[in-house]
């Protein structure tokens, strides 16, 4: 599809005014796993990638979307799973084993 | 308008619109379940479940878009094989790193993320580019594709080398001092020249693939010659600016190609990021541009205090520190990047559930910038499962240190130090923790070593503090067997 | 210019995410002024209003877009107005005259 | 996209792009401007610049689009005159209704321009319809405009007749206690039925402007029925739901005439009220469904407690009152609507300051719902110039009052009502001032007459509380002057 250049601009405007405010006031605790989650959303690009090799058709255009399919690959999936990774830590554990010796630890 | 027709002509979507407008409003779904996820992370307890919706968003736009291959028909089995295998080894890469990696290398992994991210963007134009080029007898690029596509490569390239650049920096393979590069500010006028002179040359008209080529180059140099100067303590800003980035880059990439769903995802990165960068800056006490220019924590700074304070410090053994704890009613610890450095995390939760079951009241105190990263000493502990709710912020636990009997420092340094009430040198103005309110003070450390401000302690010649010299690991195993032996715990 | 159906609706829903994002924590106190600035931004349809007085060729089209007109008028400068009289009162006033009177107020 | 192109076709916008592209641009940045605003007035020292910085982007849509119509050219001269005169009428009512109204009437004001604003969102449509219908031999109107076309209409339609009563209801010249119509529910049965025939039959392809008409009768009078049964003391949140109506409606009516700038403003509007009456809702411990689904405080409710609570009252008059306040450490004034109804939020303010001179500590607990609006208290003694500092919220102030000696009580009821701690009442669960902690009470209201809620009040027959049966201004005065003369200030 093929849109104008006014309407993409002003798609572009949109985005960024959610992309200010959806970011309120973090805790800093949630820096990172923010920032990890952001680096995972611009992971998007695979997309892209994926829309070059469509249209690649010798070699020059094959290994550029070779490499940009591995990059946005690592990207998006590895940028997920750290992003899971460090969210992990903050779940409430349903007391594992390793709780036990913690019994009088107050208010935990 | 004019433009807009000349791009159609020569682009790579098929005419039949109502399927592929299915397509789009199935990327503006994806691109909600972003925005959501987003919003979803701003508090601990839903941040797990935003960043899920955020991926099954990227699975919905990833498989919508495979759809609207096949349904385009234009691509060819190499272009089918080439996106395969390069999507699943890509995956398979990422996935093995983000799982294998150790907790405290995670800022260096997210950088290095970041940094493919921004080459996957700057090859989209360049690829498109060079086949928009390739098309024999075609009309020159519409302007609005080939200023999209020179903003995209250079944002793209800076990102990919400056992210190199600081992920390096934090793995320690490139040193993580400020490095500055003789003749910098001179290269890098020389290679802002050359990018509008190319630039200049592309708007020209000339379908020159070779000069974008010689754009990206030149974009790649700039990113080292940004970020080599900048010390490494600074380099969690440097990554979330350099995420901004990528962001901004995919938006472009976005207008390139004509998708609404990377522009949106783009912009909504390049927005949300910069915010983030600031919220950053802003707890560690410094403003971005600061960070940017450079030269935080270089060897001057640290010389301009360095010199006489170092007074009298007095060293204590594991038994010492023991029987100190083990009496104690209240301990409060602070961790800092020594605890991380050491992996000794597991090794602190150890001892303090060993003086819980004597009764002690432990406390950790978080400071915002503990450690390398926001949230570092969180995370860190958060592994150990220490439970939540000892996690006290610097605001929570300030008042508390007048009435903690030990203060029981553990590889940290810059947070701790006092010097940061005085103005004139690299911490002024920090908030830090008034660890030195506290009745005793133990400091586990290796040496006398700097933090990453480069700047002398006064805390560790301070009357009440005891300098237990080990690294964090040995010495928390050294001072639970201690606890263990002599105080003789069931 | 005709925008397609597909990038009105993209604008739209971004719009709404501003829209649902923008809204924070407001203090209570400001809900009232808020309602009405919100209140105010909806005047916009005055422009709509004005393009169909622009397209109006008939006794018809003329009493309604006049009537639209005057609404739309109404709602906007209105709106405006009386916004700015309910936040006016948030102001720091510079210590006016009327102020004597509780020079040991405390913490005034 | 057949659709699309079959409406360009009677569009009224000229072909030239790049004027009207620049246009769109500027549309762009006022919206960017709303937005900005709106997120200014998320904070009250920033507001008044979020307000105005809205009104600019404002005036700037409104050039720009005047500037759009002179160089499209397609406007007469007549209507060039409805529009000018129509704007110039419209702004000057608009203008002296909001400089003329009293503080107190304010929110049945906004409740108007949002009225009038439905109404001239549903014009639009309206216009464009008949219009389009009008012209000789055209094709069926596009789905796209005729379904955007109805629920304008209909939202619009709805929230100009919804608004008028809930106005009508703060006003008073529509009893505000719910009015339950007979056969209301069948009447909204029969109405929405006719929509959906009237819907169909215009989607079928039928160019009915009469139909049309008919749906916005239908639904003016379900906007009647709607509000009707709603109680008065539910209205803000009302008015504010029905903002958002309008905003969608303007939305629609974007999607009608193909402008960007209406669509982003009113959607904007949509979604930001519907959060702002949630965040309304949740204030007054209602859910905005209970809300819309009516028959809070009704007569039925008020006889459940009304029966047998009625103990001792013990009336005071305004010396005692004078002597008590002038004596006391602490008074803690605690405004309700009575207040406002009496305008005696400057008599408030001169007896504090009378109090201040002589030493006495006064602050004021505002309750969140105090009044008939969000704010109500603070919009009407921030008018009298009470310090913004002395005004306390319900969080703050609940623990002082065991300390306070006197709590003044001026034409409050509910929001100090005890029986919303016990469950089974109209005001059960609803968080309250605890006035009744204070070592006494002086109450200041014309009778034993109900608030809101329409139940007894167990704090009047409490022994600690005195009872001064006067208008809410009146009374002041004669406290003032009682003061005055007894304790004699200077
Ligand atoms: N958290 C963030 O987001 C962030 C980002 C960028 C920069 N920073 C900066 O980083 C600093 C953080 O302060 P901090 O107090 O956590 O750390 P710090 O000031 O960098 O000090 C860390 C201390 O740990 C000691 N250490 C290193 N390895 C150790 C080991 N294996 N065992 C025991 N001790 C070890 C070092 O002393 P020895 O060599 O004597 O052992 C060093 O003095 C601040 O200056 C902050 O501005 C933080
Ligand atoms: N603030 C909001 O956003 C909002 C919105 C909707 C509903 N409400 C509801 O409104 C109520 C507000 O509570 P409230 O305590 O402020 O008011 P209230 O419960 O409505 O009571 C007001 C009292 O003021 C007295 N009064 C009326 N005119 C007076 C005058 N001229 N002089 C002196 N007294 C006068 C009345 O008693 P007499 O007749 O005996 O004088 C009446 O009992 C709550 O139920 C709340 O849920 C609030």
């Amino acid at each position: 599809m093929d849109t104008s250049l006014i309407t993409d601009v002003t798609i572009f405007v949109l985005s960024l005014l959610v992309g200010f405010e959806v970011i309120s006031k973090v805790p800093q605790t949630l820096h990172t796993p923010l920032m990890s989650a952001a680096n995972s959303i611009h992971g998007v690009v695979i997309v892209g990638a994926f829309l070059i090799a469509s249209t690649a058709h010798n070699t020059v255009g094959y290994v550029l979307a070779f490499i940009a399919a591995v990059f946005a690959g690592m990207n998006v999936v590895g940028g997920y799973a750290v992003t899971d990774r460090m969210l992990q830590m903050f779940q409430r554990r349903p007391a594992p084993a390793a709780k036990e010796a913690t019994e009088q630890g107050g208010n935990s | 308008m004019g433009a807009v027709t000349a791009s159609i002509m020569f682009h790579f979507v098929s005419p039949s619109y109502a399927f592929e407008d299915g397509i789009t409003l199935i990327l503006l779904l994806a691109a909600t379940c972003f925005v959501i996820g987003l919003h979803l992370m701003n508090a601990p307890p839903t941040a797990n479940h935003g960043n899920r919706l955020s991926a099954v968003g990227m699975a919905v736009a990833v498989a919508a878009t495979l759809a609207l291959i096949a349904h385009d028909g234009t691509i060819t089995t190499t272009g089918w094989l080439m996106l395969a295998v390069g999507g699943v080894l890509g995956s398979g890469i990422g996935l093995y790193l983000a799982r294998s990696v150790e907790m405290t290398a995670m800022p260096q992994l997210v950088s290095l993320f970041n940094a493919v991210g921004g080459g996957a963007a700057a090859l989209v134009a360049i690829a498109d580019f060079v086949r928009l080029a390739g098309i024999a007898g075609a009309p020159t690029i519409a302007a609005r594709i080939s200023v999209t596509s020179v903003l995209d490569v250079v944002i793209g390239a800076v990102t990919l080398s400056g992210s190199i650049v600081a992920a390096g920096k934090l793995q320690g393979f490139i040193p993580s001092n400020p490095i500055v590069i003789p003749g910098g500010r001179f290269i890098n006028l020389v290679l802002a020249l050359a990018l509008c002179a190319g630039t200049g040359y592309i708007l020209s008209g000339a379908n020159s693939d070779i000069t974008l080529i010689g754009i990206a180059i030149a974009a790649l140099v700039m990113g080292v010659i940004m970020v080599m100067p900048i010390g490494g303590a600074d380099m969690p800003v440097v990554i979330s600016l350099l995420n901004a980035f990528t962001g901004t880059a995919v938006a472009m990439a976005g207008f390139v190609i004509n998708s609404l769903g990377l522009i949106i995802a783009g912009a909504l990165v390049g927005a949300s990021g910069s915010i983030l960068t600031k919220l950053m800056a802003d707890a560690m006490n410094r403003s971005i541009l600061n960070i940017v220019a450079g030269g935080f924590g270089t060897g001057d700074t640290a010389s301009v205090i360095g010199a006489g304070a170092t007074g009298q410090v007095r060293s204590v053994g594991a038994d010492d520190v023991a029987i100190q704890l083990a009496y104690a009613q209240k301990v409060i610890i602070v961790p800092g990047y020594g605890l991380a450095a050491a992996h000794a995390q597991h090794s602190v939760k150890e001892l303090a559930d060993l003086l819980e079951k004597r009764g002690v009241e432990v406390s950790y105190a978080i400071h915002p910038v503990a450690g390398r990263m926001p949230g570092h000493m969180n995370v860190l502990l958060a592994e150990a499962e220490v439970p939540y709710e000892e996690l006290k912020t610097m605001e929570e636990i300030n008042p508390e240190f007048p009435r903690a009997d030990v203060a029981l420092v553990i590889g940290a340094n810059d947070v701790t130090n006092p010097a940061a009430r005085r103005p004139g040198n690299a911490v002024s103005g920090m908030p830090i923790l008034d660890v030195d309110k506290a009745k005793s003070i133990i400091v586990i450390k290796r040496s006398m070593g700097y933090g990453y401000a480069g700047i002398d302690n006064e805390l560790y010649t301070d009357p009440k503090t005891g300098m237990f010299f080990a690294d964090a690991q040995a010495g928390l195993r050294a001072i639970i067997a201690a606890v263990k032996t002599l105080v003789g715990v069931d």
